[in-house]
């Protein structure tokens, strides 16, 4: 997940996605894909809300671990 | 009280001056101010009035409830005193004071100028005093508000880069900012002692949710006009911090809710609306908003309040996350189930319109089969009956055709025959004609019927121009010729009857 | 009486001389003459067409005769 | 008689003579001859007539024979 | 009869031979020449008729077995 | 029958002949052909119809063995 | 099946055939081939949106697991 990634960017890719799948332009074949986005942009955000500054630095550390 | 104690030891000093002069000429102190005491008594008693005055060297007995505080009015334009009288106020008055307080959120506190109804009266040792019977805190109001409404004006003035107003209220450049989404980076301006902070902190930090937020305390102190600066800098330390704060916090702990004059200084208010950070303010009094109220981002009552707000604020946003996420989930379901019904459906109609097809090709081949071999039997039959009508036509007409020419050449035969006859018959009739004619006019029938004719000289007269009297003439009748002379001529002159 | 006369010719003649007498054109001293011709006329003619009528007779009969 | 002669011709000859004596535009001298003529073209168209008729007559036998 | 005659050409030489014996306007001299023609080209038209008819049926027939 | 013909180009032609012989356009001379030809056309459409149906409906069951 | 194919172009694909179907635009010829390729990408389809629906069920139990 990218470093600099804000609540605001969060919230509005996560708008995004809904509002893709509200008027079914997602095809099929990337829902699965977008619904583990949203799920991803949930738990950072949810995560990062109860999390001290350094839990935060270590939760971003392992989602770029990850995405790479 | 130490004011007090000085007056009073200057007293004995007086009685000794007085006494070494003449002992018969004079009354005692208390004689002399029982006469003041009765004169002002006389004067004033039952005397009040309303006046107007600023308050200075004011102490207060919370105990007793006891105000302690001179009324002085100065020059205008010298500042210089030019009138001041002691006065007090307990009991009701105190009361007055309180009630006063109350309505209008400010303390009972010196350099406040105030309309007072007061009693004169005199104290052979306390001297005179005018007593406090009542308090206009409409006047302090209408005083403290044209206070406001000038700074208000003059940050209007100012700073109408950052500040303006609209009937709907003030707008700032700081009400302008948005708040983050989630508020986690707090500078919390107050004092470090107060229980409004304690109370801010704890709000935030024991919060059902569970989130963690990042408080840097400013502290200063935030009560009394004169330190608006130092509020003012600490505006500028959270500036200079370097740090990216999601907000400002200004909060005033508890304790009395009065003396919030610090908040309505030009100063801070041009300090709230200009700042880049949205300002919540928390100052923690119930009536009438502070100028930096106004000017902040977003002002609550009490700084539990501003916790609580932030709190909600974070909780919002974490129930739009969650809300997206629920709808999310359905929509996504109601997509795949939606997928899979238009599959069912496509599956259905492909599986259904191919029957139809096969059966309406079988359909269509079963028609031509009965269609073809009927067409071609009907065709046959019908090919036979024209056949039977032609060979019938055929077969029957020359019959009639010879017939008919018999009839005709027989016709004919007849025609011939009759006409034939007819012709000779004609013929016959015509010849009898002539012949009678001829029978009738011929010389023979003429002289039997008693006509004669005359010769002369051999020849037939038709006149009798060539004949003269003497003259030898024949007369031919039907039997026989008779020979005479003409003996004489007379002319005929026609009257003879004509045949 | 002329080897050649027609029926037809001597018709006319009959008719000719008929028309002279009736329009009383003919002279008496010519009608003896004209009377005497017109008589030998008739005489060929009757002579004429009694022969040809039997003839014709003849024919037809025969014409019934064969179509019986 | 002549011995190509039609008869639709004989027909318009029997048929110009009857006119001819009809409108007694024959003369007592060809009147014979003009009758015999019809005679013999009756007699020929009749011979014809009948000829034809026995030929169609037969024809039509056949065919009903062969139908049968 | 001609070899190449078909039933269409022969069906047509009948029916003009029919409507000109309808209308009289064979003259009698090639009536009986007519409808001799006529007589051949029905037999021949019947032939053909018969011919197709039955075979024909024999079609409908093979098709009629193969579907039971 | 011709090697590629398909049912499409067959059962047009079918039509063909089917609107021809109701019409009374096809002449008696070529009928029998035409109805030669209508049988064949037939029998290789029902051919092909049946094994298309069959194809078909082994497809659709196959569908309906696994959607269950 | 081919291997890059996505849901969409199946779905799209799907819907064209069952469009010709539905239109009688396909003829006998094709139709048991069409059909074919129809059952093939139903197949392919359910396939996907059952891995889909799987692969979002799983998320979504993440996402709940994670929020108790």
């Amino acid at each position: 997940m990218e470093t600099n990634l804000t609540y605001e960017a969060a919230f509005k890719e996560l708008q995004q996605i809904a509002r893709e799948i509200e008027t079914e332009s997602v095809s099929v074949d990337v829902l699965a894909a977008k619904v583990k986005r949203a799920s991803e942009l949930i738990a950072f955000c949810q995560t990062r809300l109860r999390a001290t500054a350094t839990e935060v630095e270590n939760i971003i550390q392992q989602m770029e671990d990850k995405s790479l | 009280m130490e004011f007090n104690n000085g007056r009073l030891s200057r007293q004995p000093f007086l009685l000794y001056l007085y006494a070494g002069l003449d002992t018969q000429h004079y009354i005692t102190l208390s004689q002399l101010a029982a006469t003041i005491q009765g004169t002002i008594r006389n004067a004033f008693t039952g005397y009040s009035a309303w006046v107007v005055a600023d308050i200075t060297s004011h102490s207060f007995y919370p105990a007793k409830g006891y105000h302690y505080f001179d009324l002085v009015e100065k020059d205008t334009r010298s500042h210089q005193l030019t009138a001041k009288i002691s006065a007090t106020a307990w009991g009701n008055g105190s009361m007055r004071i309180r009630e006063f307080e109350s309505v209008t959120g400010q303390r009972f506190s010196n350099d406040m100028q105030v309309l007072v109804k007061v009693a004169v009266e005199y104290h052979p040792v306390y001297g005179l005093k005018l007593s406090l019977l009542d308090i206009d805190p409409s006047f302090t109001i209408g005083m403290l508000e044209q206070q406001k409404q000038a700074t208000l004006q003059r940050l209007l003035t100012e700073c109408g880069d950052i500040v303006r107003k609209t009937p709907e209220g003030y707008i700032t450049f700081n009400k302008q900012l948005s708040l983050s989404p989630v508020i986690q980076r707090i500078a919390v301006i107050s004092s470090a002692s107060s229980a409004g902070y304690q109370d801010f902190m704890h709000t935030l930090e024991a919060n059902a949710y569970r989130y963690t937020f990042h408080a840097d305390n400013y502290f200063a102190a935030v009560q009394g006009e004169a330190n608006a600066a130092q509020v003012c800098a600490q505006f500028d330390a959270i500036a200079a911090s370097g740090k990216s704060y999601d907000t400002v916090v200004i909060i005033r702990g508890g304790g009395a809710q009065t003396d919030l004059l610090l908040f309505d200084q030009y100063i801070l208010g041009k300090a709230v609306a200009g700042f880049p950070v949205p300002v919540i303010t928390g100052i923690g009094h119930l009536k009438n908003e502070t100028i930096t109220d106004m000017l902040a981002h977003t002002a609550t009552k009490t700084p539990t309040r501003a916790a609580e707000l932030i709190i909600a604020h974070n909780r919002t946003f974490e129930e739009s996350l969650l809300s997206v996420q629920k709808h999310i989930i359905i929509r996504m379901q109601q997509m795949l189930s939606g997928r899979q019904q238009q599959l069912a459906a496509l599956h259905a109609g492909i599986v259904n319109h191919s029957r139809d097809i096969l059966s309406v090709s079988v359909e269509g081949l079963a028609r031509c089969r009965q269609m073809i071999p009927q067409g071609a039997r009907h065709l046959l039959l019908k090919q036979r009956s024209a056949m039977a009508q032609l060979s019938g036509q055929v077969l029957v007409k020359p019959g009639q055709v010879t017939a008919a020419r018999i009839q005709e050449l027989s016709h004919i035969k007849k025609d011939i025959q009759l006409y034939a006859r007819k012709l000779m018959q004609q013929q016959q009739q015509q010849l009898q004609h002539h012949e009678t004619v001829i029978k009738i006019m011929s010389p023979q029938s003429l002289l039997q019927k008693g006509f004669a004719m005359v010769y002369h000289n051999g020849a037939i007269m038709t006149g009798s121009s060539q004949l003269q009297a003497g003259d030898k003439i024949t007369v031919r009748m039907t039997d026989a010729d008779v020979h005479a002379t003409i003996n004489s001529k007379t002319i005929n002159d026609g009257n003879e009857p004509n045949i």
